[in-house]
């Protein structure tokens, strides 16, 4: 795992800058994403995540730093050529299952639309196989193929969302939310299916979430956001075992689990971002407390946490 | 659950499974459109208007040969006929009656007139049933163009300022809000004195102001789609504009872009009436049903029937384009607005 | 607050201008001279009168002469009355138009939302059928025909009120019904359209919980939810009123403005062509500014815009 | 014919029991007046004001003859016929006392004519008046207008040479007094609304606001003849509407309607409220013989002859107008002029000049298509959008073509303004065209067809023509007989020989009228009435 | 335990233009005094139309083809409008799945909470405003004398989720339905929210239907489960015996489709398939299609509710005695070996 695919460096991105309504939605932040791994991202509604996801593939335009993705600058000026070829590395799954399909569309025209684009069949026989084969892929069968999304439920939307991913070959793909909007007993089917692809071709993915036992279940490593930070990124079981961070642990210790015994034991604990008072001199930053362990502290604090994390 | 025992033993084993099946989705295909065409199915009144719109429209172009009268000959010992017809003259109604200065009289009887007119004649004694469907055909004609060009004009003023958004879409906005700050009647009247009098001209000095309010609506939609994450996904396909705008906004701009239309249609009729009323209508011998209406609203007191027969019809095209409209929007709605 | 009107007077200045230059130089198309017995003039006098009234001068000077005029603000002096002052004639003429306007509108708005609410209370039942035909049917119907024919059933043949003129309070209800017509339908149809939808919507659900019966729901809490889509409309619709009253006025020979304007457009009256439009858009746009701040009142999302967000 | 009714007239013929005794007319006009301006006015309605409010040398009495008004009886005219001296009476007041005085008309013949003051009838002094045209074009200072007060009750015109008509122009608006301390007060103010004018006549003018529908005449109490007046009231109510008009008339709101619309004339013409007037103006189409600098096929004769004689004038003023106006052979209208010596009718003397004869037609057009070379044609025929101008150019557009085989007929109806335009440029191939006339003599109407008239327009050029008006104006001007004759001559030429103009018909109005009303006097010429001696005999 | 309320053989159908839509297919529950209910099941399984018909706020399409619900001796179902505004925020009130939208926009919030109080227990408009101020506190909104004259938007959506609670509270009904009211906020959020509400319901003593598909929060509020599924109730029992015992296949699925905070590397357990479709709902048991575990018998005939304990009743052919024994997923499994072994450590698993 120690090729670097992604590297995200002091990504900013502002909107409505300068306004007396600038939202930092993400505000400098840093990390890497290894090939093959699943990095998980996790934090409460509107603290920038999916701003990360879609500046990442260039859906917005960064306000500073840049992502490079196998050693080239997504964001730097690039030719029509370069942009295709990176839009093909690169892919996304979306959260809404029922905004993400364009409903005038039959599901075959929409899953081929990556192959119509970067013409990756010569003949409308060809097209049609492909389309065929990513249903297949997705668990779905080729009698989809002339039907209207609207036809389908949340999970099959899903992952016609999925092929349509997949069409172009990607390397990488980000999915933001891609199982939030879907019942749980069909949450399993998209997740099983995301893990099964990534086994047969080598996958990357970024994925976003805020079901905490599901970001467990699929992830390497998890990173915490909070207002537009990162503030911990851990490998999967050392953040659940370990978290450091105030919020991380906030975050935790609401999750609700499906064990009424828990549930009546647990106590949340709540995060006041006061609690930092960091002064003026403090250098903020990411720190790794313990091998590929980062939280966003001050000096102090990062001794504290050096100091717990080896309790 | 008396009978539970009595179930057979057979019954319990593993049903046979089809895995294939799975996914399969029972109901009958159907696509966007079959599905709004059902939705405004059940729409009682929209139905009925499609009807008689339907209808209305076929007279416009069929009437003006049912009658043995071609609408422009004239004959003014036949003037001013109240309508007279074959089989109903015998209920005594459409017998050719009328009552003048409260005195009832025939003038079919009076002149020894044989011919029956269905619908009268008009002060050159021309005939009136041929002249409302011509009317007609001249109104559907110059709303439908009317319609054409603000849709054409509308949508992509709208796609193109609420697509391109930012600063393009700040000055477009600015561009309309100038143009509505012109009362339309003052466009339309001075258009029609420096274009050359005739329907391409009113429909052009119509649709100026007209298509407005479609780039408005295609604008403030395309705003909404724009970040649709299937929009979003097309782009992180590497789709370019041409394809954002054709195939994916667009068709989803088609139901309030037909709905509009819907309304359009009626209100370019009645502005062409009004219009006539105010003198700068249509150009004779062309007639409209706005011009005749005005035509027979001079004499109404004495010949109802000048008035209120083109009455009778441009208030039926104007309701059922109204209900139809109604109807498209409740069966378009439950995706297209929120 | 203060800002935002600020900034929205200054585009209405510019909308101002750029709507005087546009009819400015629309009007130099044309055909003909301003004067009423152009056809009896000989060439040198036509010159002669061109020139005393500055028509000789090339249209950009014109252009000038008129804005800088316009900018002090003298709107010239009309020709087909001669000597008038624009702004005089504007005068005598609007008061009538805008008291027919603001009583039809008003008039027009409440029975229309009335009636739209009935129809979305009993959607699907004959009073929403009847509501829906009453007010299509109220839209389909030439103005020019239901006022001719109120005037003649209920002036001449009922003699219930003045057959026309302009004098008291009865000589305005008949114009007012005519023009009220139209504002209802719209506000009826939109009301219903809105209130369908409002219905629908989870606070909807959450005040019939609370216990209110289908008519406090729909008072207290859908109509104002529902108008505000409405009061976009309204202002386009105020002016139409006021401004596209000439059928009406020409019928029941009431001296408005709607009237006056045909006829000084068909005599090439250039200063009160320039002089109503102007007072038009700026009708328009000044009813379009007050309709946002009222957006502010119904709708409190809108009210605190860049304000404090307690 | 009630000049003799005293002021016993008002109280006479009682019978109903009015309240009060006071005598209130309650009529309607068609349009606001435009100005209270006599210098600047252009239209009927304005005229008609200052017929009911002003006075000038002379007034016309009922049968449109000039009568001295502020003239002490007929003028003393010199040898050559072109100086007038005359005496004006001494009781004419204005309504805030001043005395009418030769002055008053030096002032305001002056001001007509300063070109600063922009009067667009002020050519109506242009020929008359000795050193008109150039102080109206700028070369000669108002100051030099041939007209003097010599004292205050005399005034000595000079005319450029001698005038037949002068009595009638004297009559007209623009010839009227006013009283300049008045109107030098009131600056640009002068006429703009009732307070900002002055009457000299039976009747003053209030609640007029300048642009207002609704307006009053009060009898003058100033007036010299008040005595004279019956008429106490006079409620005025402007409705463009013409049903609106009939139904206030139906509701006794009002007791006189404007002109009837076609639809509504020919619904009342035979109520006996009914009553018909025939106008001055005279309406014909015109054949534009030379387009864009090229001959048009109307340039030949025979076309022309054959369509003026292809349609039918009887029924087209019977059906279509049905509002009074009858058919003309001629172009100059019945009743406009007499003869000096016979008292003969211009019109009648003149006699049909070209009638409609569908056989002459058809033999005129096959000669005519047979000269050009062609089998068929195509022409325009453009029309105003008023008076009924839609259904009229439908129904010429049909009589033609029924008529003239291989003709087809292009309808242009367009606005006032444009339709001036298109004339004067010549763009044309037949226009509606209609004339009113200006004072009361045939010249009015003939002087239009000489060689590159301003209303020309049609490319007509005759030596023959133009030697004859100018003798009528020049040679003649002193010979009235012979003057007759040459514009008989003139008329004759234009009409039947030339065909450069195909009569259609003289316009006539239908009002209805109460029949209480009486006196009320009607005019073809100037305003359309006076109601001077207006009585109401309830 | 006190019934406080019983629904019986509830039949539900929506008229829709493309058919009629069996919503409810013969729904039997009851609700006690002072417990918390919660029914889970998939996205339009009937729980929100179960809820709303208690409320008699069903959309004019819907048509309640037959059944009882029975509160206070009354059958509500023939009880009339007039009787049901009564009942509506007095007795019986909600509380709604998006707080964004359940609060009228242009309305104060002071005046949405007032409404009620003024409503159902004639207080002044003054008392009112005081009771709407102490409820504000009760939920813990900050400066609720401030806030009370604040519209909707200016509030955070978890704030209006509270006052939402506030309004429902407000004359301390008998039974407090909460339609999905955590589902659109952030777990921290969720978490004070569930709190808030349990402490409320210790202090005014209400019963609370607590509709969910998530079953963490199931956990952590229910004293009782209903599972429901195609517009039926397929198991019902306690929260013990629904995590730890569950019978119904269905139930099966959902519990072992979530992963624990320590499954890694399985695949996670699939429902496979899609949901019946209600237009035209299938002959025999509707969870049969999806059921890996289906029988002949489950194509052929619904399966009644079979009894496990007093308190847990599940409608699955798998319990009747002629049915094979089958092996339930990993995951339930390991449930089961733990409830066998409370049961037996200690018999008093419930409460
Ligand atoms: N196009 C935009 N313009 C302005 N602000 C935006 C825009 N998109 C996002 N934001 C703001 O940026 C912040 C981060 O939004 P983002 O959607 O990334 O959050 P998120 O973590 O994905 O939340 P969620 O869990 O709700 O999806 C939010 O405050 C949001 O309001
Ligand atoms: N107004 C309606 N018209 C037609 N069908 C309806 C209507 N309301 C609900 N239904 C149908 O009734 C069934 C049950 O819906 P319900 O809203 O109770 O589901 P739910 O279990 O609450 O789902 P969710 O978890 O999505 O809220 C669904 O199939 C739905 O389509
Ligand atoms: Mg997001
Ligand atoms: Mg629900």
């Amino acid at each position: 795992m120690a090729e670097k695919l992604i590297e995200v460096k002091n990504l900013k991105q502002y909107f409505n800058e300068g306004k007396a309504k600038e939202v930092r939605a993400v505000d400098d932040i840093s990390f890497d994403i290894y090939k093959g791994e699943t990095l998980g991202l996790v934090g409460e509604s509107g603290c920038g995540k999916s701003t990360t996801g879609r500046t990442m593939i260039r859906l917005y335009n960064a306000t500073d730093g840049e992502v490079l993705y196998k050693g080239t600058n997504v964001h730097g000026k690039k030719s029509k050529e370069d942009l295709k070829q990176f839009n093909r590395k690169m892919q996304m799954i979306f959260q809404d299952p029922y905004a993400s399909l364009n409903p005038r569309m039959k599901v075959s025209d929409i899953i081929a639309e990556g192959i119509d684009i970067h013409g990756l069949a010569k003949t409308t026989g060809e097209r049609m196989e492909k389309v065929y084969e990513l249903l297949e892929t997705v668990g779905l069968n080729r009698e989809h193929a002339t039907r209207f999304p609207h036809e389908f439920s949340g999970g099959q939307r899903q992952r016609i969302g999925i092929a349509r991913a997949l069409a172009v070959e990607p390397e990488f793909i980000i999915a933001d939310e891609p199982i939030s909007a879907l019942d749980v007993s069909i949450q399993a089917q998209v997740v099983n299916l995301l893990k099964k692809l990534q086994h047969e071709k080598q996958l990357t993915y970024l994925f976003i979430a805020h079901d905490l036992s599901m970001v467990k279940y699929i992830s390497d490593r998890i990173g915490v956001m909070y207002f537009g930070k990162l503030v911990e990124l851990a490998p999967a079981e050392d953040l659940y075992r370990n978290p450091l961070h105030p919020y991380t642990k906030s975050l935790l210790s609401a999750i609700p689990l499906p064990d009424p015994e828990y549930e009546r034991s647990r106590t949340r604990e709540s995060y006041d971002p006061r609690i930092h008072q960091y002064k003026e001199s403090d250098e903020v930053a990411m720190r790794e407390v313990s091998p590929g362990h980062f939280v966003y502290c001050s000096e102090e604090e990062f001794k504290n946490y050096k100091t717990e994390y080896n309790k | 659950m008396s009978n539970m025992t009595e179930i057979p033993k057979s019954q319990f084993e593993p049903a046979p499974r089809d895995n294939e099946n799975n996914e399969k989705i029972e109901k009958p295909q159907l696509s966007f459109m079959k599905d709004a065409w059902l939705r405004v199915r059940k729409n009682k009144g929209a139905v009925i208007s499609v009807i008689f719109l339907g209808f209305i429209v076929l007279m416009a172009i069929i009437g003006p040969y049912l009658s043995p009268y071609d609408g422009t000959t004239q004959d003014v010992s036949k003037s001013n006929l109240p309508p007279r017809v074959p089989v109903l003259e015998d209920f005594g109604i459409f017998d050719g009656n009328q009552v003048i200065g409260g005195v009832e009289t025939n003038k079919y009887e009076d002149l020894n007139i044989e011919e029956y007119y269905w619908f009268g004649t008009d002060s050159l004694g021309r005939d009136l049933f041929t002249r409302t469907w011509l009317g007609t055909r001249v109104s559907l004609y110059i709303a439908l163009l009317a319609a054409a060009i603000d849709m054409a004009f509308g949508v992509i003023y709208g796609l193109v300022s609420g697509f391109k958004g930012g600063r393009v879409d700040n000055y477009m906005q600015r561009i309309l809000e100038v143009m509505s700050g012109i009362p339309n009647l003052i466009v339309v009247i001075l258009m029609l004195l420096i274009l050359e009098p005739g329907i391409l001209s009113i429909t052009l000095a119509m649709v100026i102001t007209g298509w407005i309010g479609m780039a408005r609506v295609v604008r403030g939609q395309v705003l909404k789609l724009k970040d649709q994450e299937f929009i979003l996904a097309s782009r992180t396909l590497g789709a370019k504009n041409g394809r954002l705008l054709f195939k994916h906004l667009l068709p989803n701009l088609s139901g309030i872009i037909i709905i509009n239309t819907m309304f359009t249609i009626p209100s370019a009729i009645f502005f062409e009436a009004f219009l006539s009323f105010i003198g700068i209508g249509l150009q004779a011998p062309q007639a409209s049903l706005g011009t005749l209406i005005e035509d027979g609203y001079k004499t109404f007191q004495f010949l109802p029937h000048l008035m209120v027969i083109p009455c009778i019809v441009i208030c039926i095209i104007l309701i059922t384009c109204n209900l139809i409209g109604d109807g498209l929007r409740d069966a378009f709605d439950p995706k297209m607005r929120d | 607050m203060l800002k935002y009107i600020g900034k929205r007077i200054i585009y209405l200045i510019i909308t101002l201008f750029i709507i005087a230059s546009v009819t400015f130089f629309m009007m130099k198309f044309l055909p003909g001279t301003p004067f009423q017995n152009e056809e009896k003039l000989s060439i040198e006098q036509r010159e002669i009168l061109n020139e005393k009234y500055g028509l000789d001068e090339p249209i950009p000077v014109q252009y000038f002469n008129y804005m800088t005029n316009l900018a002090k603000g003298d709107l010239g002096v009309s020709f087909q009355f001669d000597n008038q002052p624009v702004t005089d004639l504007l005068a005598n003429r609007i008061g009538p138009s805008l008291q027919l306007g603001f009583q039809a509108m008003l008039i027009g708005t409440i029975v229309g939302i009335l009636l739209g609410v009935l129809a979305a209370m009993f959607q699907n039942t004959w009073i929403d059928y009847g509501s829906t035909f009453l007010s299509v049917l109220g839209k389909s119907i030439p103005s020019f025909v239901l006022a001719a024919l109120m005037q003649y059933v209920i002036g001449v043949q009922l003699e219930l009120l003045p057959v026309a003129s302009w004098n008291g309070f009865a000589s305005s209800i008949m114009p007012t019904i005519a023009l009220a017509i139209f504002p209802i339908a719209t506000a009826a149809r939109f009301m219903r359209t809105e209130l369908i939808e409002v219905f629908g919507s989870d606070y909807i659900t959450l005040a019939k919980a609370k216990g209110n019966s289908r008519m406090e729901v729909s008072m207290k809490h859908a109509v104002r939810n529902a108008l505000i889509p409405l009061v976009t409309v309204l202002g386009p619709m105020a002016v139409s009123l006021m401004t596209g009253s000439m059928v009406v006025e020409q019928i029941f020979a009431i001296p408005g403005i709607g009237e006056q304007f045909v006829k000084s457009i068909q005599t090439n009256d250039f200063p009160i062509i320039m002089g109503t439009t102007l007072f038009f858009a700026f009708l328009l746009t000044v009813i379009i500014l007050i309709i946002d701040i009222l957006y502010g009142i119904i709708d409190p999302r809108i009210r605190l815009t860049g304000g404090d967000k307690s | 014919a009630c000049g003799g009714s005293d002021s016993e007239g008002s109280s006479g013929g009682s019978g109903s029991t009015d309240s009060s005794d006071k005598q209130v007319f309650n009529m309607i006009e068609t349009a606001e007046i435009p100005t209270g301006d006599p210098a600047l006015a252009t239209d009927a309605a304005s005229f008609i004001v200052f017929g009911q409010t002003m006075e000038g040398l002379y007034v016309l009495d009922e049968n449109d003859t000039p009568i001295p008004a502020i003239a002490d009886g007929e003028p003393e005219i010199s040898e050559d016929g072109k100086v007038y001296t005359f005496k004006l009476r001494e009781d004419a007041k204005w309504s805030n006392g001043d005395p009418v005085t030769a002055h008053d008309f030096v002032y305001a013949w002056r001001r007509a004519i300063d070109p600063d003051t922009g009067s667009e009838y002020a050519y109506m002094f242009s020929g008359i008046i000795e050193n008109a045209t150039e102080v109206m074009n700028g070369e000669k200072d108002p100051e030099e207008l041939s007209v003097e007060a010599k004292e205050d009750y005399t005034l000595e015109v000079t005319l450029e040479q001698p005038v037949e008509y002068l009595n009638s122009l004297l009559a007209f608006g623009t010839y009227l007094p006013l009283n300049e301390e008045f109107v030098e007060e009131k600056g640009s103010d002068f006429g703009t609304n009732s307070e900002n004018m002055l009457a000299n006549g039976p009747f003053e003018l209030t609640e007029w606001n300048g642009s207002g529908l609704t307006w009053k005449y009060v009898k003058n109490d100033q007036y010299w003849d008040n005595e004279n007046v019956s008429l106490d009231e006079v409620n005025v109510q402007v409705s463009k509407e013409p049903s609106t008009a009939v139904n206030l008339f139906n509701t006794d709101e009002a007791d006189r309607t404007a002109a009837l619309s076609s639809e509504y004339a020919r619904q009342y013409k035979d109520d006996e409220n009914a009553s018909t007037f025939k106008e001055g103006s005279s309406w014909y189409l015109k054949f534009n013989q030379e387009r864009g600098g090229e001959e048009t096929p109307l340039a030949n004769e025979n076309i022309r002859k054959a369509l003026a004689m292809a349609f039918d004038k009887e029924s087209f003023t019977e059906t279509v107008l049905a509002n009074g106006s009858v058919p003309s052979d001629g172009y100059v209208p019945e009743g406009l002029a007499k003869n000096p010596e016979t008292e003969q009718d211009f019109r009648e003397e003149s006699g049909d000049l070209i009638s409609y004869d569908p056989e002459q037609a058809k033999e005129y057009w096959e000669k005519g298509l047979e000269e050009l070379g062609v089998e068929e044609l195509q022409l325009d025929f453009l029309s105003d959008d008023t008076e009924n101008a839609k259904t009229t150019s439908e129904y010429f557009q049909n009589q033609l073509e029924t008529n003239l085989e291989g003709l087809s007929i292009k309808l242009t109806n367009v606005p006032f303004k444009v339709r001036l335009q298109t004339t004067t440029d010549q763009d044309y191939d037949i226009v509606m065209h209609g004339w009113g006339p200006d004072y009361l003599d045939p010249m009015t109407f003939l002087d239009l067809y000489v060689t590159d008239g301003t209303n020309n327009n049609t490319g007509y050029s005759s030596e023959e023509y133009d030697q004859l008006i100018d003798d009528a104006k020049v040679k003649y001007a002193n010979d009235p007989e012979k003057r007759w004759e040459a514009m008989l001559e003139a008329e004759k030429l234009l009409v039947q020989e030339d065909t450069v103009i195909a009569p259609v018909y003289q316009r006539g109005r239908v009002v209805l009228i109460k029949p209480y009303v009486k006196g009320l006097e009607e005019h073809l010429f100037g305003p359309d009435y006076t109601l001077k001696n207006v009585t109401i005999e309830k | 335990m006190k019934k406080i309320l019983e629904v019986k053989d509830l039949n539900i159908s929506f008229h829709t233009f493309a058919g009629e839509v069996q919503a409810i297919r013969g729904v039997n529950f009851e609700l006690n005094e002072g417990e918390t209910l919660a029914i889970v099941g998939e996205s339009g399984s009937g729980k929100s139309v179960t809820t709303k018909s208690i409320m008699k706020l069903l959309t004019s399409n819907a048509e309640i083809k037959s059944g009882e619900i029975n509160f206070n001796n009354q059958n509500l179902i023939s009880a009339s409008e007039k009787e049901m505004q009564k009942i509506r925020g007095k007795d019986i009130s909600m509380i709604f799945q998006d707080p964004m939208t359940s609060l009228n926009p242009t309305m104060t919030i002071g005046k949405q909470i007032m409404e009620p109080l003024i409503k159902h227990r004639n207080l002044s408009k003054s008392a009112a405003r005081e009771k709407a101020i102490e409820l504000l506190d009760l939920v813990g909104i900050p400066k609720p004398d401030i806030r009370i004259k604040q519209y909707p938007h200016q509030f955070s959506g978890g704030m209006r989720q509270r006052v939402v609670i506030a309004i429902a509270l407000a004359c301390a009904p008998k039974i407090l339905i909460a339609d999905e009211p955590t589902t659109a906020l952030d777990v921290t959020i969720q978490g004070q929210i569930l709190d808030l509400m349990k402490d409320l319901q210790k202090q005014i003593e209400t019963s609370i239907i607590f509709i969910t598909h998530d079953l963490g929060v199931v956990a952590n509020v229910a004293d009782r489960v209903a599972v429901m599924y195609g517009g039926k109730i397929v198991e019902v029992g306690t929260v013990d015996e629904i995590f730890y015992n569950p019978q119904h296949p269905y139930t099966w699925g959902l519990i072992s489709s979530m992963p624990s905070l320590d499954t890694k590397d399985e695949e996670l357990f699939v429902i496979p398939g899609t949901p019946p479709d209600l237009l035209h709902p299938p002959k025999g048991d509707a969870f049969a299609p999806r059921n890996k575990y289906a029988m002949k018998i489950d194509l052929e005939e619904e399966p009644p509710m079979f009894k496990i304990s007093d308190t847990h009743f599940a409608a699955t052919w798998l319990l009747h005695s002629n049915a094979p024994k089958v092996e339930p997923p990993l995951a339930v499994k390991e449930r089961w070996d733990k409830f066998h072994n409370n049961q037996t450590s200690s018999s008093d698993g419930g409460k």
